[in-house]
């Protein structure tokens, strides 16, 4: 027989009284972008007067927050959102998480339709996929070999980016870019570093690297930088920009994009709190109130549904600056 | 022989030891037991939602299923050997299965026994490596095929993940039996035979004889590279064992699942009494040791404490764990 | 008094015997045939830049791997040396970000004081106490991952927090040749100099190689294991600030793992874990055979999914070799004595 | 105030958890003086010597150097106030080379960089190898070396401290005759250089051809010393054992049966060729030859332990080959090991378990072990060979080396077997236990097992064998037929250059 016998609670939201909780679960701990969610998640959620938890497991793996997973649902939590190391393999846990009545919502990196209510999207997949390909483009003057430096290669966020600009190159006006390479550094440093350098040696004739995770675009530009090929290679993508600060200052990334992991999670708040409260179930077509973020429609994504919250952010030496403290 | 001249007094051997309050309490799973109490009651007394049975219940289920392997790796460190490739057979015999369930369409029965396989495989090559080469240690072999395993395991599925496994393959992770849960039911069944197989049986005392002193064990007659290659299988398929129950849990696998279980899984036999130096351990005490680690990190998690504080409460416990003792030794001496 | 091994004098005569000598023979072969089948698939393997370009990736791994090397002689192991390397480096990182004027020679001294004192900890448990030492750093491990990330609090700290002289130490160059690997090459000589002509370097191995003779000889065994696990400390807080340098940024998951990497090397360079025995040569070997996988593979448009299958086949395929090679050379040797 | 004595010591006694391993122990060592000191195994002489070089502290006693109060905390301590010793279980470093084990922490530095001077110290051991009769290379790495290498090199480690004591723990356990008699050479050349010397030994020709005086213990206590002239073999045997022992050879009834093993022409490279020759049931074997000779390679090709090249071995006339010990066990074969520590026993369990070890499987049933008929084949098996200790449960590396050997023994005579293989039986064994292991032997021969007795020492080669073997360099130098066969005759053979083929009829 499957499923619990004698359940555990029957639902999260209505065995309890006192204010709702809602907790967040990022990929994993020591990660400052996941830092900035989690802050913006937290103080939205005090400001609407529930109950906040914020939980990682301390490496980036499905295990991990299957766990978590689990001794929230003991804790009868209302709502989980949750920033899915894995699309699938949350699937089981977050069901159950569902069957005793708790909201679920992913952030960021999405969990499949079957296991979550809605997905809070961070920006448009096909935008940034575009405006990256639209930025190289522009750096190298429409020609030239380009090689994609990605994290892991089972990263489903990046993947799903990569598979967006090279849909984008098919168009007519990127006929003379070649993408000639992606390559995977992992999100570690030294590999990254290894496989830039791989690039530099391999595609003697490379005009410019997209890199859109943190760590590969801070490593491409630190060798472009030791190398001293800054403007001969240009550099783009998406990272921190106070990973970034420095590249960008001198030009070896003239400029990059990143949403603003704050709003991501003020954005990731306010619709956990319409789903907690039953303002909103997560149909197509429902209009989700994020306040100053405005509202936004959720629209369909697959077989689920999500919310699309701005487009990506552009950094460059103008506003460097005033972000790279922030985040 | 009577009309010989004996040239020594006849002595006899006693082969009963006499009762001994100290031999019966100065043993290490008390000292377990006691800190397993003392993890129980931290959990009820930071969380509400600790004690009680269906939270304790539903708590083993989150870290049981990479405990199975704690077995074979106890009789591993037993001889005296280690495995660091557990986790990575982990991660290969969960994506054979699946591939073999989703793209060559097998029915999933034969999946979970080409699982198993696989898992055995991996411990046979380890254990015949191990034995063939014995200048090279377990670790450097285990080391390789560490990196091998999980190597193929990326070469079968690349970055995809595979799942849509049938409906009843969920009851393995997630299945209740009586209102147990069916991994619980399976961990103490295995604790059991291994409990059997490593105290009372000649196999177990052929692997207590190989951490004492391998050659005087290959001098009596033991086949020592032979029960080497049986406990590294054994090793494979407990790892595989548990990636049934680890993918049962996901409901869907990838090549980097079970990453760094190695190290849990030493450090629980480690903090079961099992000695790395070879020759001591009891299953026990292994058990106590899931246990503690299991739970202390379960009521831990439900106080909502970051995870970096249980790094280092786990790292303190292991730590005081095996110092007081061998403190407490010390001043006696002294 | 007729004693048979009056022939080993009988290989010193022969040209090859210098040769059979050296244990890591076939790692070495191992290492040059790789290297002539990557350069055949990519000419531009073997080029200046890109052997600059490996070495100094590969001088970190080196230093590591020396101080693992003694660890490992005294029968010992180091796993947290990742960790050590990435609280060393995220102190230190946080001290340069607070004051940007802070001496570059000054940093690597805190860090490597960091770094000694963390191993002082493992010290103090492995020869006072008497843990096992790969249960003591195990557990070490995870405290000093921990407390990694409470000093940072999940923060990493980046490049424009750092500034150009801390970031010159890792990329700066003194003679055509980056400093990393003249770090690397200076405490080579430092190790071959204190292993072979110093009696604490000797006793090293003596305590290694019998525990028991070395108490009755009078060596001070607490001692030597301390001094050896402070030593791989400080050489691990050293390299994580040689890491956060190299890289520009530190973080709290820096060199996770990297433990592994270390050993590995020593273990190819036929460094034996049971203890006692362990050559700077070999070790190096070992480390320079992975720093060209890391590179290598890269190079090779080898796909991604391929090169964790690869490397652990190469990397247990020269161990295989090298203990073939080993025993035909010793085969030839018995020959050569019955005959 | 001048000292006649160079070392006194006054009262020592010393405890271990659970056990008194000395008590109350007196002891007065001359200036150039070889002084044994005997006792049963577990007696306390190892003990007392740690003692004296501060690797164990006494609990009660007092230590005096030429008249001075000292006391050693470490064994460094020791050796800077020139005490050297010789431990009995050779205490090298088997990765590190000749010179390194010579010079271990004595090292010779540079005046200058106080760094290793290698090239003096290599000279310098070669030299002190040289002054010992010895050839061996100082780069040689040590467990490259015979037993018998070994002990040199421990000697020449002493020697190399200077120092003005040296300590002998059994150094010649080991050795055969041959290297017995360059030892005494070496050990009276460093005593008419002055030197005092502590001698060990479970040999009385040690005794009698070295020392001066002889100090017995007995368990733990002090028995007295005597100068060697003036006492009587039986009456340091009875002071030693507590008791007489008339006869140390049981009688001879040699009563041979069939043949049951044969071996033919058994070659392995490098190790021996050519070994032939057979043995009946109820006889027993001799087999010599010096050190390195080969005796054990061929013993251990023949368990199984090490493959062979060519050759045959028959068993009751039928040809077989052990691939493993296993088989070799199940064909009939028992292999008592030469080093009871590495190979024969597992020190850290208890009797019990060590003797049933070789026969779990007629102990239990689908592997399930009973532990009631274990226990009761270990109470029967080691009454038979008399071990001394309370209980079975006692840990093995509680007891004597001499009790040690009787469990191995024990552990041996629990399978069914036709042919026992005893490699060095009684090496490092006392005398009332070396009699009681004779005693175990002649019966076993009676009880129709066809013995091999490998053994160093002519007395008990002459004294319990049929026929003796004589091996040298991995051949077979001589068989003789034991009638009439004096010590001349094997050492001869063991080392003659021409071979002496004495076939028996
Ligand atoms: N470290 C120790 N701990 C406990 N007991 C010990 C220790 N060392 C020796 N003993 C015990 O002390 C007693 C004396 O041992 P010792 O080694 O001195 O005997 P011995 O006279 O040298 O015997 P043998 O002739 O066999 O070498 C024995 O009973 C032994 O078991
Ligand atoms: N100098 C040496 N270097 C390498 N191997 C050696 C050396 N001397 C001996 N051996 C090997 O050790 C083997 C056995 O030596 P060992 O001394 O055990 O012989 P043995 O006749 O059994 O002597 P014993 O039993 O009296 O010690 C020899 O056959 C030889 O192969
Ligand atoms: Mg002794
Ligand atoms: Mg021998």
């Amino acid at each position: 027989s499957q499923g619990a016998p004698e359940s555990s609670g029957t639902s999260g939201g209505e065995s309890n009284d006192g204010p709702k909780k809602y907790a967040f679960v990022f990929k994993n701990t020591g990660n400052p972008y996941g830092e900035k969610m989690l802050d913006g998640f937290e103080s939205t959620i005090k400001e609407l007067g529930g109950e906040v938890i914020l939980r990682s497991p301390d490496q980036p793996t499905a295990e991990g927050q299957i766990q978590i997973i689990e001794q929230l649902i003991t804790q009868k939590v209302d709502v989980i959102a949750v920033a899915g190391n894995d699309p699938d393999a949350l699937e089981p846990a977050l069901k159950k998480a569902k069957d005793q009545g708790i909201k679920v919502l992913s952030v960021d990196s999405a969990v499949n339709a079957a296991s979550r209510d809605i997905h809070v999207n961070q920006a448009n997949p096909e935008r940034i996929g575009r405006v990256q390909i639209e930025a190289v483009s522009e750096m190298i003057g429409g020609e030239g070999q380009i090689a994609v430096l990605s994290a892991t290669s089972q990263a489903t966020n990046q993947n799903t980016w990569i598979e967006w600009m090279k849909k984008e190159l098919e168009k007519e006006d990127y006929k003379d870019i070649e993408l000639v390479k992606v390559a995977y550094g992992d999100d570690l440093r030294d590999k990254s570093v290894s496989e830039t350098e791989a690039l530099l040696k391999s595609y003697p004739d490379l005009k410019a690297i997209i890199a859109p995770t943190t760590v590969g675009i801070a490593a491409a530009g630190k060798v472009l930088t030791d190398k001293g090929l800054e403007g001969q290679i240009a550099l783009t993508g998406l990272g921190l920009p106070s990973e970034m600060a420095t590249y960008i200052k001198s030009g070896v990334s003239p400029w990059m994009y990143l949403w603003n992991p704050i709003d991501v999670g003020k954005g990731a708040a306010y619709a956990a709190y319409e789903l907690g409260e039953g303002n909103i179930t997560g149909e197509l077509g429902e209009k989700v109130d994020l306040r100053d973020l405005g509202e936004v429609e959720v629209v369909e994504d697959g077989e689920g549904t999500q919310i699309m919250l701005g487009d990506p952010f552009k950094f460059d030496e103008t506003n460097i600056d005033e972000w790279k403290d922030v985040y | 022989m009577e009309q010989k001249k004996q040239t020594y007094q006849p002595r006899t051997l006693e082969t009963n030891l006499p009762f001994s309050w100290k031999r019966l309490f100065f043993q290490w799973e008390w000292m377990l037991l006691l800190i397993l109490i003392a993890v129980l009651l931290l959990g009820s007394y930071v969380s509400p939602y600790f004690l009680n049975y269906p939270s304790l219940r539903d708590g083993t289920m989150v870290f049981l299923d990479k405990a199975l392997i704690v077995f074979p790796m106890a009789m591993i460190m037993i001889m005296r050997d280690i495995d660091i490739s557990v986790g990575s057979t982990v991660a290969l015999s969960s994506v054979v299965m699946a591939t073999l369930y989703t793209s060559a369409g097998l029915p999933m029965e034969v999946a979970i026994i080409a699982c198993l396989a696989t898992g055995a495989i991996c411990g046979l090559i380890n254990g015949l490596l191990i034995v063939k080469f014995k200048e090279l240690s377990a670790v450097i072999v285990t080391l390789g095929t560490m990196i091998l395993y999980r190597g193929i395991a990326y070469i079968i599925l690349e970055d995809q993940a595979a799942g849509g496994f049938p409906e009843w393959f969920g009851f393995f992770g997630w299945g209740y039996v009586f209102g147990i849960p069916f991994l619980l039911i399976v961990f103490a069944a295995l604790a059991l035979l291994f409990g059997i197989v490593l105290h009372k049986t000649t196999f177990g005392r052929k692997v207590f004889a190989i951490g004492n002193n391998p050659t005087a064990s290959r001098f009596s007659g033991i086949k020592v590279d032979k029960v080497k290659v049986i406990v590294f299988m054994l090793a494979g398929l407990l790892a595989a064992v548990t990636a049934i129950f680890l993918t049962s849990r996901m409901g869907s696998t990838r090549p980097n699942i079970a990453t760094m279980y190695e190290l849990d899984i030493i450090a629980m036999a480690a903090l079961g009494g099992v000695s790395t130096a070879g020759g001591k351990g009891r299953v026990l005490g292994v058990v106590i040791a899931v246990f503690i680690i299991g739970y202390l990190q379960y009521g831990l998690g439900l106080i909502n404490l970051p995870s970096q504080i249980f790094l280092i409460i786990v790292g303190a416990l292991l730590i005081l764990s095996v110092a007081i003792p061998k403190l407490g030794g010390m001043m006696k001496r002294k | 008094m007729e004693i048979k091994t009056e022939n080993l004098d009988l290989e010193k005569k022969n040209p090859l015997a210098l040769f059979y000598q050296f244990r890591e023979l076939g790692l070495f072969f191992f290492i040059v045939i790789l290297c002539i089948g990557v350069q055949l698939r990519n000419p531009s393997f073997l080029t200046g830049e890109n052997i600059l370009d490996m070495a100094t990736n590969t001088s970190i791994l080196v230093i590591l791997a020396l101080g693992m090397m003694i660890v490992l002689i005294t029968r010992g192991i180091d796993l947290s040396i990742g960790a050590v390397i990435a609280l060393s480096g995220m102190l230190t990182a946080q001290l340069v970000a607070a004051n940007p004027t802070v001496n570059p020679f000054l940093c690597l001294l805190i860090g490597t004081i960091i770094g000694a004192l963390c191993g002082m900890v493992i010290g103090l448990l492995v020869a006072k106490v008497g843990l096992l030492p790969i249960i003591a750093t195990l557990a070490l491990m995870n405290i000093f991952r921990g407390l990694t990330f409470l000093v940072s609090d999940g923060e990493w700290v980046s490049s424009y927090q750092m500034s150009e002289s801390f970031v010159e130490i890792a990329t700066g160059t003194f003679l055509g040749l980056n400093h990393l690997i003249w770090i690397a090459v200076i405490f080579c000589l430092v190790f071959f100099y204190f292993l072979n002509y110093t009696r604490t370097g000797r006793q090293i191995y003596a305590v290694g190689s019998n525990p028991q003779s070395a108490a009755v000889s009078g060596i001070k065994q607490g001692r030597i294991l301390f001094l050896v696990y402070t030593i791989m400390g400080g050489l691990s807080g050293l390299c994580g600030v040689l890491w956060v340098s190299k890289f520009a940024s530190a973080q709290g998951d820096t060199a996770s793992g990297y433990e592994l990497t270390v050993i590995a090397a020593c273990i190819l360079g036929g460094v034996s874990i049971a203890g006692g025995s362990g050559k700077l040569a070999g070790v190096l070997l070992g480390a320079i055979l992975l720093g060209i996988l890391n590179n290598a593979l890269p190079l090779l448009n080898v796909s991604p999914f391929w090169q964790n299958g690869i490397q652990g086949f190469i990397i247990l395929l020269a161990v295989i070799v090298n203990a073939i090679v080993k025993r035909r050379v010793e085969r030839i040797h018995l020959l050569r004595r019955a005959g | 105030m001048t000292n006649e004595f160079v070392l006194e010591m006054k009262g020592i006694s010393k405890a271990f958890p659970g056990v008194k391993a000395l008590n109350d122990m007196q002891f007065q060592l001359k200036k150039g003086e070889i002084h044994a000191l005997m006792g049963e195994n577990g007696a306390g002489k190892s003990t007392f010597i740690k003692i004296i070089t501060g690797v164990h502290q006494p609990t009660e006693g007092e230590m005096l150097l030429v008249g001075e109060k000292v006391s050693f905390q470490n064994p460094k301590q020791a050796q800077q106030h020139g005490i050297a010793a010789i431990y009995q279980h050779v205490t090298s470093y088997p990765d590190l080379s000749v010179t390194e084990n010579i010079f271990m922490n004595h090292e010779i530095r540079h005046q200058v960089w106080k760094t290793l001077n290698w090239r003096e110290m290599h000279k310098q051991a070669r030299q002190l190898l040289r002054e010992l009769g010895s050839s061996l290379d100082p780069k040689a790495q040590m467990n490259t070396l015979s037993v018998a290498q070994q002990q040199i090199v421990e000697i020449a480690k002493a020697i190399s401290t200077k120092a003005k004591i040296i300590i002998m723990d059994e150094p010649t356990a080991a050795l055969t005759a041959r290297e017995s008699e360059e030892l005494y050479r070496i050990t009276e050349k460093l005593r008419d250089e002055g030197t005092s010397i502590i001698f060990i030994s479970h040999r009385f020709e040690d005794m009698y051809r070295l020392a001066s005086r002889v100090t017995v213990l007995r368990d733990s206590n002090y028995i007295g010393t005597w100068d060697v002239e003036d006492i009587s073999n039986e009456k340091l045997i009875v002071a030693m054992v507590g008791r007489e022992i008339n006869q140390i050879f049981p009688d001879k009834k040699t009563s041979a049966g069939e043949t049951v093993l044969e071996v033919k022409n058994l070659c392995k490279l490098g190790e021996f060729e050519d070994i032939s020759f057979s043995i009946k049931s109820g006889e027993i074997l001799g087999m010599t030859g010096l050190v390195g000779a080969g005796r054990t390679e061929v013993c251990q090709a023949i368990f199984g332990i090490t493959a062979f090249d060519k050759g045959e071995i028959l068993l009751s006339g039928r040809s077989i080959r052990n691939k493993n010990p296993q088989a070799a066990m199940n064909n009939g074969i028992g292999y008592l090991a030469e080093d009871r520590l590495d190979q024969g026993l597992l020190v850290d369990w208890s009797i019990e378990k060590n003797i049933t070890l070789a026969n779990l499987s007629d102990l239990s049933s689908f592997t399930w072990i009973h532990r009631d008929k274990e226990k009761r084949q270990a109470k029967e098996f080691g009454e038979k060979v008399h071990i001394k200790a309370t209980s079975i449960f006692d840990s093995v590396n509680s007891l004597s080396g001499g009790n040690q050997q009787k469990v191995a023994v024990a552990k041996l005579l629990t399978k069914e077997l036709k042919v026992i293989l005893l490699d060095e039986p009684t090496k490092g064994v006392d005398i009332g236990a070396k009699a009681a292991i004779y005693e175990i032997v002649q019966q076993l021969a009676e009880a129709g097992y066809a013995v091999l007795f490998v053994s160093s020492e002519m007395p008990e080669i002459l004294g319990m064998s049929d026929r003796i073997l004589v091996l040298k360099e991995g051949r077979i130098a001589a068989d003789f037929v034991n009638r009439g066969i004096t010590q001349e005759m094997i050492l001869e053979a063991a080392m003659g250059e021409e071979q002496v083929q004495e076939k028996s009829g």
